[in-house]
């Protein structure tokens, strides 16, 4: 399995807006992968489709699954986990319970032991995994607080320690830089290489070309629902046609 | 004519804008640069009306409009043209229009009306339609010539090249230019799209994370490579 | 200090009839009390964990009510499978009544359980095993195992065990994994699916729960009442009982309790002679609290909460 | 014969859940609003005109000031309430409706007790015989008022600024905002004319049973359905979708007399299921 995510022929219409042509694209595994172009390329709508949250032509393969087939609450069983560009986090749950959420699929309950008070979260071996989580993200100081009450950026950490609690092999990551002042993002930066480091596939979704350009192994360009260059960062900070779509020289 | 000194603004309690001057002269094209996020489209609320200040001044004309309503801030001739289209879908065009000219008198909204449509011919010949039904690049018309429609003294435009082609860009900034030079229109203009943007202003304000990092006039700040560095990475 | 609070409540409680032997009738109300409190707890669950609305609410509850009474009266069977039987059947009912919730949303859903609701009071209306338009009439009291309750007080606490086991439920219910899987969903959408929760089966779930607590009330009511008529439990109770879980405040615990508490002794606090007022006093709380107090009567436990944590430090 | 007699009175039914559903329809379609207190505002606007007419006044008079109440009723309730309750949440705003038809019955019920009471007619006097069809001079009345009311709305809602706007609020508030548009107005003007609608049909309704407080519950629930028929997005598809529902109602009862009660419930509940945008309503054009 050289590939981890196989995206063949995609084609998304809305009405009569074209959102992404017959685009296609593979993510090796244990790489950073980057997709970027100018708003509205049509970047977003790759993650919706592969999330099945938009109808779609062409095929979308992750691992041996035809993720068509796949409702979009099993995809964190088989190793998808994802964090979006507004973030998706449950405001009326602290940041603990948040971050437990992600283990939802991972862990058995049944009717009986719910309503007796038996707390899965709690139970051995996982309490371990969340401490991990947290630790790694730096947010011990923060479990028992309202998301809405902490700074915009360390919201989409916990919504990052969602979604990795889980064990993802795939993580798609839509802007996650947006909106953090530079420490955020320096910060950010070093989280994403120890997650890679830790064996997770990352494809990221991104404007910040700073972050983009050091941290990627492999970039991927949209512009206007077409792929229009991919390569390493270096050739692509060299391309014509992205310097083109970014600077905006038509 | 639009003056804007140490402006403050928060978004709930997160503070979005730290502390930004700008200004735009009479006759003048400006923008301001900036990645998503960085508080652009704030700024241009803020100005007309639909957030509030948490510090600082905005003058137009002299006049401070800091505690003014939209309604009555579009009444003194400033016009925001919003990010993200906000037509109205299931109205026709020829409705978006009327609403864009809400406070004009009968017989001026037909006068108007068909000088935005020989801006927008496309518009003109399909009055009747849904705006819904319009793709993205006419839709983007629609929303500028709705916004054409109240006679505005200074325009506020966001993004208006967001998911346009290339070739509907420069239609559509060409249009623009056009306004500006014929109508003596000032225009303060919000984008991503960095070098058209330098291309057809005046002077331009590069915002990071809510505060102005560069600023001068366009053609010398496209010949600077921080400007290159900042949308390009390197 | 905190901790003992719902302890020393609770013995109070269990005092109560003692302490209230001279007015029996008073013992009576709080009964009511409880079987609301049960089925709105219900709505609580389905509305403000599960972000559900429905305004055929006291269908369910008249689902609960009618099965039971059929069994004993009509099948003689004991009241305690007459019991199990109505709650199974109020299960398969929420299931039903849930379906229109895959696929509408906010106000058409409401709409499609109001109209559900009227269904259900027109077809007990229809049929002769319910006694149809007249009633259903002397229905009997609870028998446990051939102890017949026929006090006030025994029936208390009767319904005080079938409200704290419910109150018991809905706590840990809340806490536990699927409780947390519903306020995902009513939390975001998109967040609860990419953490793997499956939005019908908890869609579905929260009209369950909802309809068995809904039921579980209708089965103490019918026994407690003995009488049942389908307009006691028409659209007007539905959105009573809204109101209830609204005013208490939604996705609390205690909010639907009190809320009952002030809507059964309004009527009786303000006396009879303007006892037709107390819908508009019910009203009017109703729209304070919609403006006023968001979160519901519960905030002012809340607040009671935190002054004394801060009395005592915490 | 039968036939046509029952489909004329369909149509007569019907006028009355279309001025009903128009109400609820100008409302949701222009604020979203599900609005739960448009039937108990035409009954306690119907109280207020019984004792108006219990005072000799005469008939048309008491119309035009019903009205009035309406339109001022509308303005408290957008003024003091509606545009407070925006702010906090959706249902909230639905609650208030709901709280007002709680507060309305036991007002009424408390002032002017529960007894049913006999509401004179717009027009009594002999049935007409038109084609052999017996009609009611009142009913005629209700459905030639109910046909001015929707052309009225309709010249409104599409051919006027201020009706603009109004349709513009539901589809992008933050549009019309941008725009300079007095929303805030625009708002009173709705729940003004809302419940001035509410008023008419509160009269003629009545005129047809007699008064009590839960007089409009039903009809309410009716006007809801007509309203789901119709598409709840647009005026006309309301009052068509109440004159078909007067019809159905009208065909059922006579034909299957065993299912009659439930029979509009059900077709509300497959309609909302099966055809979300109702039978006359038209497609939303969704944003690309």
């Amino acid at each position: 399995m050289i590939f981890l995510l196989k995206i063949e022929n995609l084609t998304v219409e809305f009405g009569n807006l074209i959102a992404v042509n017959n685009f296609n694209m593979e993510v090796k595994e244990g790489e950073i992968h980057a997709l970027i172009g100018p708003n509205g390329a049509g970047k977003t709508t790759v993650f919706n489709a592969i999330y099945n949250f938009v109808n779609y032509k062409g095929n979308i393969f992750f691992l041996d699954y035809n993720l068509k087939k796949i409702s979009t609450y099993n995809l964190v069983n088989i190793g998808l986990s994802r964090t979006y560009q507004n973030l998706s986090l449950f405001p009326t749950l602290n940041v603990i319970e948040n971050i437990q959420l992600g283990l939802y699929r991972k862990l058995k309950s049944n009717f009986i032991k719910d309503i007796f008070g038996f707390d899965v979260f709690k139970s051995k071996g996982v309490t371990e995994k969340i401490q991990e989580v947290l630790t790694l993200l730096n947010l011990t100081q923060y479990i028992y607080y309202y998301p809405s009450f902490l700074p915009y950026g360390t919201q989409k950490l916990v919504e990052l320690g969602r979604a990795i609690i889980s064990n993802p092999k795939l993580l798609l990551l839509d802007e996650p830089a947006a909106g953090l002042n530079t420490e955020e993002k320096i910060y950010f930066r070093e989280i994403l290489r120890k997650l890679r480091d830790k064996g997770i596939t990352l494809l990221i979704v991104e404007h910040d070309m700073e972050l983009i350009m050091d941290i990627s192994d492999y970039i991927t360009v949209m512009s206007f629902g077409n792929k229009i260059s991919e390569g390493k960062p270096l050739e692509i900070a060299n391309d014509k046609n992205v310097i083109e779509a970014y600077l905006g020289e038509a | 004519m639009l003056k804007i000194e140490e402006l403050y603004v928060s978004y709930g309690p997160v503070e979005a804008i730290h502390g930004i001057s700008i200004e735009v002269k009479e006759k003048e094209i400006v923008s301001i640069l900036g990645s998503n996020g960085a508080g652009k489209s704030t700024i241009l609320k803020t100005i007309s009306g639909i957030l509030k200040p948490k510090k600082g001044v905005i003058t137009l004309n002299n006049k401070v409009i800091n505690d003014l309503d939209p309604s009555q801030i579009v009444k003194m001739g400033v016009t925001h043209i919003p990010e993200g289209r906000h037509i109205f879908p299931n109205l026709t065009i020829k409705e978006n229009l009327i609403l864009g000219g809400y406070f004009l008198k009968e017989n001026e909204v037909k006068k108007q009306m068909d000088y935005v449509t020989t801006i927008f011919p496309i518009l003109k010949e399909r009055l009747n339609s849904k705006a819904g039904s319009l793709s993205g690049g006419e839709q983007q018309m629609l929303v500028i010539g709705r916004g054409l429609m109240s006679k505005p003294k200074l325009l506020l435009l966001d993004e208006p090249s967001l998911g346009l082609s290339p070739k509907l860009v420069s239609t559509i900034f060409e249009t623009l230019k056009t306004l500006n030079q014929n109508e003596s229109l000032p225009i303060l203009l919000v984008e991503q799209n960095a070098k058209k943007a330098l291309q057809i202003s005046d002077r331009s304000y590069i915002l990071v994370n809510g505060k102005i990092v560069l600023s001068g006039k366009s053609e010398d700040l496209i010949e600077k490579e921080e400007v290159k560095k900042l949308y390009l990475g390197r | 200090m905190k901790k003992f609070i719902p302890y020393i409540l609770l013995i109070l409680v269990l005092f109560l009839p003692l302490i209230l032997r001279e007015t029996p009738s008073i013992i009576g109300y709080l009964n009511l009390v409880m079987i609301y409190g049960i089925s709105a707890q219900g709505l609580n669950l389905l509305l403000g964990i599960g972000g559900q609305i429905s305004l055929g609410h006291a269908a369910f509850m008249a689902i609960g009510g009618y099965t039971s009474a059929i069994f004993v009266v009509h099948y003689n069977f004991p009241f305690i499978i007459a019991l199990i039987i109505s709650i199974v059947v109020s299960a398969i009912f929420g299931l039903i009544v849930g379906f229109p919730s895959l696929r509408l949303k906010g106000f058409y859903l409401a709409i499609a359980t109001m109209a559900l609701g009227n269904v259900v009071g027109d077809v007990l209306r229809r049929m002769s095993i319910t006694g149809g338009d007249q009633g259903f009439r002397n229905i009997p009291t609870f028998d446990l195992f051939g102890f017949e309750l026929e006090s006030y007080s025994s029936k208390f606490y009767l319904i005080l065990f079938f409200f704290l086991l419910t109150y018991f439920i809905s706590r840990n219910f809340i806490k536990s994994k699927s409780g947390k899987s519903l306020i995902a969903m009513r939390d975001s959408e998109v967040g609860a699916l990419s953490v793997g929760v499956n939005i019908s089966n908890a869609k579905l779930l929260a009209f369950i729960l909802a309809s068995v607590f809904a039921g579980l009330s209708g089965v103490l009511y019918a026994h407690d009442i003995s009488y049942l008529h389908p307009s006691n439990f028409a659209l007007p109770l539905s959105i009573n009982l809204l109101a209830i879980t609204i005013i208490g405040g939604l996705g609390t615990l205690w909010g639907p309790i009190l809320a009952s508490l002030f809507w059964i002794f309004l009527p009786l606090i303000i006396g009879s002679k303007l006892e037709l007022l107390s819908s508009v006093i019910f009203g009017i709380v109703v729209i304070l609290v919609v403006l006023f107090l968001p979160r519901g009567l519960s905030e002012i436990i809340f607040r009671i909460e935190r002054n004394l944590k801060k009395v005592n430090g915490i | 014969m039968i036939l046509l007699n029952l489909l004329i009175r369909g149509l007569i039914t019907g006028a009355i859940y279309s001025l009903t559903s128009m109400g609820i329809v100008l409302i949701l379609s222009t604020t979203l609003v599900m609005n739960f207190a448009q039937g108990d505002m035409g009954m306690l606007l119907a109280y207020f005109a019984f004792f108006m007419l219990a005072r000799q006044i005469p008939y048309p008079v008491v119309f035009v000031i019903v009205i009035l109440i309406g339109i001022l009723l509308g303005f408290l309730f957008e003024k003091y309430l509606m545009s407070r309750a925006r702010k906090t949440s959706h249902l909230g705003m639905v609650m208030i409706t709901l709280a007002l038809t709680m507060i309305f019955e036991g007002f009424v019920g408390y002032t002017f007790s529960t007894m049913p009471l006999l509401f004179p007619k717009a027009i009594s006097g002999d049935p007409l015989q038109i084609f052999g069809v017996i009609i009611d001079k009142h009913d005629l009345f209700t459905f030639i008022v109910s046909i001015i009311i929707v052309i009225v709305l309709f010249i409104i809602l599409y051919k006027t600024k201020i009706g603009i706007a109004a349709r513009s609020l539901a589809e992008d508030e933050f549009g019309a905002r941008i725009l300079g548009i007095p929303i805030n107005s625009i708002y009173l003007f709705i729940w003004m004319a809302a419940f001035a609608i509410a008023g008419v049909s509160g009269i003629l309704v009545a005129g047809r049973q007699t008064l009590e407080p839960h007089f409009m519950v039903v009809i309410q629930l009716k006007g809801f359905m007509a309203a789901v028929l119709g598409g709840m997005n647009s005026i006309i598809g309301s009052v068509l979708g109440g004159f078909l529902l007067g019809m159905i109602e009208n065909l059922v009862s006579f034909y299957i007399p065993q299912i009659k009660d439930s029979f509009s419930l059900i077709l509300i509940v497959l309609v909302l299921l099966f055809l979300p945008q109702g039978i006359f309503g038209k497609r939303e054009v969704r944003r690309a």
